[in-house]
């Protein structure tokens, strides 16, 4: 049996918590802190401050988009994302549909929604109801602007493409999830000249929106967007929250970074001095550096918090035997541990 | 607004015939191993017989072209190692039987060349499909005996009997005591393996298809997995490596594969069947990619020049 | 039918209904929508069944009713608690009823909540190694620019950091750092330096997705290849013309 | 229980869906953050004192919890059937356009699962037959793999590579070097490209070999495309990757903590 005493930087006792063992306490904080940090803020923005978000340029875009759909006079078109069913990713996009909505209503212009999923497709039929009614015309609101398509990926692709032919938009917007079709609807707006605003919260899908579209947002952008067009605080505060656990990463990047140096400093004279300490011989040179290793062990390292490691096999917590489970247990018992 | 240029049914009729004429010659192609696929090959032959494996297949028939070949490589690699393995599928009801119609394949081409082909319930089981894959993949990591434990297969004597009672999974208590686990997957399975399987002390080894390539090289970077083998060039490199070892001298001393990465001498399968698709597509790739080369420059002239025009007028 | 002819008859048909979906590409027309509905059809009665053979009976109901083996001896036990699963997974069938729709949440909010739990649970095995990647070290601790490829033993230049390695770990680390900066939005940039960093941020991002794009390619690319392969050499030359 | 529930007044629904969304996510929470005992064998050991016990516990826990998650998405897959049903039932009903295609699409779906189930059946009823051989088939066997094999894999892979065509014209259209931003996304694809292409790597890579071998420059060993492409995988794309999905990441975790506290206001 063999007791290993590990490191200061973790729990002391080896007998208390297999998931604690090497890195510490720090795994568990590291996901602690960002929750707290998540937390704080949304609480933060839930009282009377009004907390800052910086301007993203892609939705500069957007005012651009509907204007020039109302200049043609022809529809603008949106389609909130492949989620199925709803989730927190499509309520978001719904969010910044809404907000073209509202500008699109201001100037009557006609839009066009396409739903991917039946749970989708009702929650936009409310929302956009709401927002023509919040600008008081309702009358403008067509039932038929948001639509049903398709719960099946490709099928729904080809309705959009058709819907985007026969309407002849003149903006599109792609907010959400999108997948393998992202290109298809991407490309198909295109060929009739629509200005496109899209993103897609799967970064494989960017690089096509980007190559095919006038505006996109990327990666954390959209979430950003939604916040900073809706406003809502739990939204506002889990972003800025967001912003804090990126700049403590950061942080612990960089402190990792000097840390490593000047460890990998230290390291590089001490396998230099063991080398030389064996003078051509290669077993003592083996042991040699076995006993740098050895000790290095001991010296803390700021990425060994990020380390994490089951105990070894053979560290062993004496434990009373289990009676009721000892026949089935002899039966299937691995061979010989360690 | 109508495209000026090549019409688009030209470009789909190039591509149609780039990727059907190369089909129809044998062509050798060089190409040097990715470090992922020499990390691949390295730990899938320091498996040795009788190890167990937890193979996750998360493919079905909409790539085919990819997966299905680099699970026809790794499979022939197992079974001449005699590796035994447990399969189970978490991506799509259409996998269990998608990696059971390529082991049978597989299996033929095993007796073809003389070995000794892999019976179920003595070298491998089916632990089935289940539905929601990252809580799948966590229980699995949790508590495999828990997790499989209401699944049965079929015995060599035709009885169905709790898959732990096989020669296969007897042994196995938790997900540790298996030698590596494989996922070959298109989907988003990769991802949870990572979460959920990463943190236990087991190595993980991934089959990906090409555009989840770059997703997977930061988990292969963070050391999170072992290897990966990625799209076609994935199992081009793996039937080259099983065909001439790697950093394995000819007979004329000369290295056909040679990686840095991995500088251990390990020997392949010589004189045994290892072409499969990988490479029998990959010529054919080079003409597509070709293609597309030529129809991005071609693009990027045809936009240098319109915009000379635009600013001379 | 024989098998050599059901395989002839098979593969034809496999032929036919890609052959069908491609027709798409020229124009939308009644073949390819006829394959379409074809296709969906399979697709929702594959799931059908798999439902059951592939998972419930196995995950539910044998857990539920216990399973014995042929010599009628148990080998696992009934658990006659799994049954109370059936009524709330039917309360997501609610969804179509007026009154009572609000408890098809009830099924989603425990799905909801397994995967929200399982996100928290999981963060630090996902993220924590990758963070641990970018502490690389960066400050050379030899004054010698490349590894040496002869004239040093081999513990020691693995012991060292070069200026090279020192390099392109620094890269590595303000590549990593300039793109999390970037994804910053409650911080007001007003200083030149941090915006010009934005846009670095935002030049190291397209690499990354210049490379998705490369190797996307290359994924479709080869399932058209195989779907030729299919036609050309699996269909026409192997079972058509039997070579 | 559904009757009970059908009673709970208005505004005690969302504490109830709270409450079990957050049990069942807390389990999962607890789980990581409760020390676990270590090295223990439920099997041979009983665990020491009740912090072990509470450890073993949440660890059966969680595996009971993950079945009713699997179990329950199980039972809303007829969610989607219905849905299909009732499209198509009454497109064919109504008559409405294109009616003939519902009619197809119903039809397939009635065979596949009668052939699905004849078929498992077949194979339940008889075990001692090798079903995995052709050559064992009868007519039923036959028509469930010329439903699954012949028509429902060939055409997912052959919907899948539709898109290579739109990959192709949508690259020759618009992959074009119109800003900084682009020409760098151009440079790298292009780069990653013909690194994926082994025969032109490989040429480019032996010529750069004889330049430095001749002039004994050791530098010059880096021009080779695999090293080029290898170092700018390395040093550049995967830390801008790992930094997108590292925000990506955050996003879900604060997605999911307000799920979990019931904070989330949208929804259904």
């Amino acid at each position: 049996m063999q007791h290993v005493k590990p490191g200061w930087w973790s729990i002391d006792s080896p007998g208390l918590g297999q998931q604690y063992w090497d890195t510490g306490w720090f795994a568990l904080f590291f996901t602690f802190i960002f929750m707290a940090f998540i937390v704080v803020n949304i609480k933060r923005a839930q009282g009377s401050k009004e907390l800052f978000i910086r301007r993203i340029p892609g939705l500069n875009a957007i005012d651009e988009a509907v204007g020039r759909a109302t200049e043609m006079g022809k529809p603008i078109l949106m389609v909130p994302g492949l989620s199925d069913p709803v989730n927190a990713i499509a309520v978001q996009a719904i969010n910044i549909c809404a907000y073209v909505t509202k500008t699109a209503a201001k100037f009557s212009n006609p839009i066009l929604m396409c739903a991917y999923s039946a749970s989708m497709y009702t929650l936009a039929q409310e929302v956009i109801r709401d927002v023509y009614q919040q600008e008081g015309v309702p009358e403008r609101f067509d039932p038929d602007s948001v639509r049903f398509i398709s719960d099946r990926q490709f099928a729904f692709a080809a309705g959009v493409s058709g819907i985007i032919h026969r309407e002849q938009t003149a903006a599109a917007f792609f907010l959400g999830e999108f997948y393998a079709e992202s290109l298809i609807f991407a490309e198909t707006a295109n060929s009739i000249g629509a200005i496109q605003v899209a993103s897609s919260t799967e970064a494989t899908q960017t690089p096509f929106f980007i190559a095919a579209c006038d505006y996109v947002l990327i990666g954390d952008e959209f979430y950003a967007a939604s916040a900073y067009l809706t406003r809502e605080p739990v939204l506002v505060g889990s972003l800025i929250g967001q912003d804090w656990s990126k700049v403590f990463a950061i942080t612990c990047i960089l402190c990792g970074a000097v840390s490593q140096s000047m460890f990998s400093c230290s390291h590089a004279r001490g396998v230099e001095a063991a080398v030389q300490a064996s003078s051509g011989n290669a077993d003592a040179k083996k042991k040699n550096l076995a006993d740098l290793k050895e000790s290095e062990t001991h010296s803390f390292v700021f990425s060994k918090l990020f380390k994490t490691n089951d105990p070894p096999e053979d560290l062993k917590i004496d434990r009373q035997p289990n009676a009721a489970a000892a026949p089935a247990a002899a039966t299937n018992a691995p061979g010989g541990s360690n | 607004m109508k495209t000026k240029g090549i019409p688009k049914y030209i470009v789909y009729l190039l591509l149609v015939i780039c990727a059907s004429i190369p089909l129809f010659f044998t062509i050798p192609v060089p190409g040097k191993p990715f470090d992922s696929s020499a990390d691949t090959f390295k730990t899938l032959m320091a498996l040795q017989p009788g190890d167990t494996v937890l193979l996750a297949s998360d493919w079905t028939g909409s790539t085919r072209g990819e997966s299905k070949a680099q699970m026809i490589s790794v499979m022939r690699l197992l079974m001449r190692k005699q590796v035994k393995f447990a399969l189970w599928s978490t991506a799509d009801p259409q996998s269990p039987r998608c990696a059971q119609d390529t082991i049978s394949e597989v299996n033929e081409m095993i007796k073809k060349e003389g070995g000794k082909p892999y019976v179920r319930w003595d070298d491998w089981v089916q632990c089935g499909f289940y539905p929601s894959s990252d809580v799948a993949i966590n229980n699995v990591a949790t508590d495999v005996r828990k997790a499989f434990g209401g699944k049965r297969d079929t015995d060599t004597a035709g009885k169905l009997r709790p898959v732990f009672e096989s020669p296969v999974l007897e042994k196995i208590q938790k997900i540790e005591d298996f030698k590596l686990v494989i996922d070959m997957t298109a989907s988003k399975t990769s991802d949870y393996h990572v979460q959920f399987i990463s943190g236990k002390k087991v190595p993980l080894l991934f089959s990906v298809t090409g555009v989840m390539v770059p997703e997977t090289n930061v988990y292969y970077n963070s050391g999170q997995i072992v290897g990966y083998l990625g799209g076609l060039k994935g199992v081009f490199d793996m039937e080259k490596m099983m065909e001439y070892g790697l950093n394995v001298p000819d007979k004329d001393g000369k290295i056909q594969v040679a990686s840095e990465k991995v500088p251990d001498k390990i020997e392949g399968f010589p004189g045994k069947d290892n072409i499969g698709n990988g490479t029998k597509y990959y010529p054919t790739l080079h003409s597509a990619l070709l293609l597309m080369i030529v129809l991005v420059v071609i693009g990027n002239v045809e936009m240098f020049k319109a915009n000379k025009a635009a600013k001379k007028s | 039918m024989n098998h050599e002819a059901y395989e002839t008859f098979s593969k034809a048909a496999g032929v036919f209904v890609t052959v069908g979906l491609f027709s798409v590409l020229y124009k939308e027309n009644k073949f390819y929508r006829f394959c379409e509905h074809l296709f969906l059809g399979l697709a929702a009665g594959w799931a059908l069944v798999a439902i059951w053979t592939e998972t419930l009976a196995s995950t539910w109901y044998d857990k539920m009713m216990g399973t014995v083996d042929e010599a009628g001896k148990g080998t696992s036990p009934a658990m006659w608690l799994y049954a109370i699963l059936l009524p709330v997974g039917f309360m997501s069938y609610m969804v179509f009823n007026k009154k009572h729709n609000w408890m098809s949440r009830i099924p989603l909010g425990i799905i909801l909540g397994i995967w929200s739990g399982q996100q928290i649970q999981s963060y630090f095995d996902t993220y924590g190694p990758q963070v641990r990647a970018g502490m690389k070290p960066i400050f050379p601790s030899t004054g010698q620019l490349i590894v040496p490829t002869s004239g040093m033993d081999p513990a020691v230049i693995g012991g060292n950091v070069f200026i090279s390695q020192a390099i392109s770990n620094f890269l590595f680390m303000f590549t990593l750092v300039s793109v999390l900066s970037y994804f910053l939005f409650s911080f007001d940039v007003k200083s030149k330096a941090i915006l010009k960093m934005n846009t670095i941020g935002r030049y190291l991002l397209m690499i990354g997705f210049g490379a998705i794009f490369g190797t996307t390619v290359m994924m479709r690319f080869t399932l058209v290849i195989d779907r030729m392969y299919f036609i050309w050499i699996e269909f026409f030359q192997h079972t058509l013309l039997r070579r | 229980m559904v009757f009970l529930l059908s009673k709970a007044p208005t505004q005690a629904r969302k504490p109830i869906v709270w409450i079990l969304t957050f049990v069942s996510g807390g389990v999962f929470v607890l789980f990581k953050y409760w020390p676990q005992p270590i090295n223990f064998d439920k099997a041979k050991n009983l665990p020491n004192g009740p912090i072990e016990s509470v450890g073993s516990l949440l660890n059966d826990l969680t595996s009971v919890f993950g079945t009713i998650s699997q179990v329950l998405t199980a039972f809303m897959l007829g969610l989607g059937i219905f849905s299909i049903l009732r499209i198509h039932g009454t497109r064919i009903a109504k008559q409405q356009k294109d009616w003939f295609f519902s009619v197809v699409l119903l039809v397939t779906m009635f065979s596949m699962v009668v052939f699905g189930y004849w078929d498992f059946h077949i194979r339940a009823a008889n075990r001692t037959i090798d079903y995995d051989n052709a050559a064992n088939w009868g007519f039923v066997n036959m028509g469930r793999d010329f439903l699954f094999e012949g028509l429902l894999q060939q055409m997912d892979a052959a919907m899948f590579s539709i898109i290579a065509f739109f990959i192709l014209s949508a690259a020759y259209r618009a992959f074009r070097a119109r800003s900084v931003e682009a020409t760098i996304m151009l440079g790298t694809a292009l780069l990653v490209i013909i690194s994926l292409m082994g025969a032109v790597a490989s040429g480019w890579d032996s010529a750069v070999d004889r330049i430095a071998t001749g002039s004994n420059h050791d530098l010059l060993v880096n021009l080779k495309i695999s090293e080029i492409a290898n170092w700018i995988t390395k040093t550049l794309q995967t830390p801008a990757i790992t930094g997108i999905k590292f925000g990506i990441g955050l996003g879900t975790l604060s997605m999911a903590l307000r799920i979990w506290l019931g904070l989330e206001r949208g929804g259904k």
